[in-house]
């Protein structure tokens, strides 16, 4: 996290008469400039950092061997560049399932264990500091997701039919919000995650913390809460479906600034 | 235990400009969990900034402050290489101090 | 949903009132209170009460306070309040927000050397008057703004 | 290391790709698509695996992804979707602005953290303008803003007011009768709204004396 004295500068710059009648948009700019400088995601960046560096788990190591697709230990520029496919363990891989790979390869933390573990608790606890870290790494960095393995082509055309597959009660798919320019649901914006710049802004702002529950959100439990408010089944913690749909994203915002961990409502 | 705050000082001329960031549940006691009953109250009530010896900021909160509670305060005759530290107190009697250093 | 829970329009007003009459009010449930914490200050229910507890009374309007709030909060978990001022001899700044279930929210003492100017995040459970105080001697002033603030997401 | 069910996913089809670098081919797709489905998603209270499967008419505008649907298919999607609507048992369309006002507000219902049996909101505001004095409204369906008095609706019930006293219960009931591909839920034919919060609801849009329409 960035403190500059931008918060300050905006702060003087609007505004504050009460007199001042603003439109709902620009009062909602507003009060989002306000917050802009002093986001609390950098309470997990700096815990993600130190259980990065951790001996934890059975095996008491730490995760600096890890390898997040650069090589192992390679924190910078890993996250613009994931999800991508590991030849070690033959599938395409997001932030958190990549985490769970190592955490259980190098630590003895049962993946399976810490998928099923409820957000926000035990070692679900533990990934949200760890994103929080690795995502702030390659703030500002550009994603590009590498394309050229059969499996990462194909993890993008199962996306894209899941990004558009309606279903359940409501008749729901994820394009039913994030598919054109200019909408939103309330008074939040829906970036269009089907091309840039809505994808690169969309799928670039999480992780991040979010200020209604103030809880560090991965794109894992993102799109979890999605799926709920689409009112489909419950898809599991790093499954094929998310990791997927993240591939999707990530492709259509390739080129797009990682603003992450970004601060949202 | 809890977790570090995250402390920014910076000296711009005679001034010494700070921002705090508390992790803390800051509970209201008007929430309720799942099953209905109230979320007893959680939150700090006093936080307190010194410099040189010296108090140079002490509030009192109340459980209206956010959750990750961020804090700014300005002061004069501060220097870039001293330290300042921040302390606070919760309403369950856990405290705890940090220090940073002015840059 | 969490948004909900702390601050629902309708019901949230018969939760907090039945907290308040069986005396779950914050301090009561916590375990002890930090050293000086104003209880009573912290247990009013409106600007002038707030004041009185401070030890004041009377707060006059000023124009030397400057309130920094935003006219919308698109959380009301989060909403950055600010207080500058520009009166001579201040010397403690305080905010209310006068729909809270207690209105104060944060008072701090300024020392000598340190600028009448601090800023922090308040939870706002609805629309509501904010205002900043400041203590300026035995005098206590105040600003006023009115946050909305509004419903988000899916609210489901 | 990773669990068996995982490794069924995308996995399974890594052969059937090897040397072929023109990209995975649509039945290629479809078949990894559905097992991504089968081992992706699981139960969750009241959330089924059967929300998965679409209708007919989710089918297609899936498929579609977001480009417009032969107009045939259009068409006959609509009138199977038409067939669904039932007016109101009693006759009766128009019940209580006040309480459609908090339909229209309340977002919640049938998710996975939703109970059984709990009424359901209408989630109207998240995507339309409808009353003047919530400005907190979404715009992926178009402003509801004056929705009866745009229509020239002074009486509900007057023979005049029929066609689109119709229309509008028809359209809450289900919207994919009018368009195929529509993003708006099928209130009365999924059975998220029963008929007195749909009668709400139209009072809402249509009673002259509610805010939609006197402010």
């Amino acid at each position: 996290m960035k403190w500059s004295l931008w918060g300050l500068v905006l702060l003087g710059a609007l505004p504050m008469a009460a007199t001042a009648q603003k439109s709902t948009a620009e009062g909602i700019a507003e009060y989002r400039a306000m917050l802009a400088d002093g986001n609390p995601a950098e309470l997990f960046e700096a815990r993600g950092e130190d259980l990065w560096k951790q001996a934890r788990g059975p095996k008491k190591a730490s995760l600096q061997a890890c390898d997040l697709g650069k090589g192992p230990g390679v924190v910078k520029g890993a996250f613009v560049e994931l999800p991508r496919f590991f030849p070690d363990t033959q599938r395409v891989q997001d932030l958190e399932s990549r985490l769970l790979t190592c955490m259980e390869t190098l630590q003895g933390i049962s993946a399976a264990e810490t998928a099923k573990t409820p957000f926000g608790q035990g070692e679900q606890k533990t990934l949200e500091g760890l994103v929080a870290w690795i995502s702030a790494e390659s703030r500002d960095m550009r994603f590009n997701l590498p394309q050229s393995h059969p499996q990462e082509k194909l993890a993008y055309e199962v996306g894209k039919r899941l990004f558009y597959l309606r279903g359940g009660p409501y008749d729901f798919a994820c394009a039913s919000c994030h598919g054109e320019d200019g909408k939103r649901v309330r008074l939040q914006d829906l970036p269009n995650l089907t091309k840039n710049p809505g994808a690169g802004n969309g799928f670039g702002a999480w992780p991040a913390y979010r200020v209604s529950s103030g809880e560090l959100w991965s794109m894992q439990r993102r799109l979890n809460d999605c799926y709920r408010q689409q009112r489909f089944p419950y898809p599991g913690f790093a499954s094929d479906a998310t990791i997927a749909l993240g591939v999707y994203m990530g492709v259509n915002g390739k080129d797009g600034a990682s603003i992450a961990p970004a601060l949202k409502r | 235990m809890s977790d570090p705050m995250r402390i920014r000082a910076q000296a711009q001329g005679d001034k010494v400009t700070v921002r705090v960031l508390v992790s803390h549940e800051m509970e209201s006691g008007q929430r309720r969990d799942a099953a209905g009953k109230i979320i007893p109250a959680w939150f700090i009530q006093s936080i307190s900034a010194v410099y040189d010896g010296k108090t140079v900021m002490s509030a009192q909160w109340g459980p209206a402050v956010s959750k990750n509670p961020f804090l700014q305060f300005s002061f004069k005759g501060g220097k870039a290489g001293d330290k300042i530290s921040i302390s606070w107190v919760d309403n369950h009697g856990d405290k705890r101090t940090d220090e940073a250093v002015i840059s | 949903m969490e948004r909900r829970e702390f601050m629902q329009k309708g019901s949230g007003a018969t939760v907090l009132g039945l907290a308040v009459a069986a005396g779950l009010m914050p301090a009561a449930a916590g375990a002890q209170n930090a050293p000086g914490w104003n209880k009573t200050a912290f247990e009013t229910k409106s600007l002038n009460d707030a004041v009185k507890a401070l030890g004041g009374n009377a707060p006059v309007e000023s124009k030397d306070l400057i309130l920094q709030a935003p006219e919308i909060a698109e959380n009301g978990s989060v909403v950055r309040i600010g207080a500058q001022s520009n009166i001579p001899g201040t010397t403690q700044i305080a905010f209310v927000i006068e729909k809270n279930p207690s209105a104060l929210a944060a008072a701090f003492d300024i020392p000598a050397g340190t600028d009448a100017n601090v800023s922090t995040n308040v939870k706002m459970g609805q629309s509501s008057n904010v205002y900043a105080v400041a203590k300026a001697g035995d005098k206590y002033f105040y600003a006023a703004k009115e946050v909305k603030v509004t419903l988000g997401g899916c609210g489901g | 290391m990773m669990t068996t069910k995982r490794q069924a996913g995308l996995l399974a089809f890594s052969a059937l790709l090897a040397g072929c670098a023109a990209g995975p081919s649509t039945r290629q797709v479809d078949e990894a698509t559905q097992q991504v489905l089968k081992s992706s998603f699981r139960e969750q209270g009241i959330a089924r695996l059967d929300r998965l499967a679409p209708d007919a008419s989710n089918q297609a505008c899936s498929e579609a992804q977001g480009r417009p649907l032969d107009e045939k298919l259009a068409k006959s999607i609509e009138a199977e979707n038409l067939a669904t609507v039932k007016m109101p048992g009693d006759g009766k369309f128009i019940g209580d602005w006040r309480e459609g006002e908090k339909i229209a507000q309340n977002g919640r219902g049938m998710t996975w953290s939703d109970k059984p049996g709990e009424a359901n909101g209408g989630s109207c505001y998240n995507c339309h303008q409808i009353s003047k004095a919530e400005l907190s409204f979404g715009s992926i369906g178009p402003s509801l803003y004056n929705y009866g008095k745009l229509r020239g609706v002074s009486d509900p019930a007057s023979p005049d007011s029929k066609p689109i006293v119709d229309y509008t219960w028809g359209k809450l009931w289900n919207a994919k009768a009018y368009n195929a591909c529509s993003d708006m839920p099928r209130f009365g034919h999924a059975g998220i709204l029963n008929e007195a919060q749909l009668r709400d609801l139209m009072a809402l849009l249509l009673d002259p004396k509610s805010p939609v329409n006197s402010q």
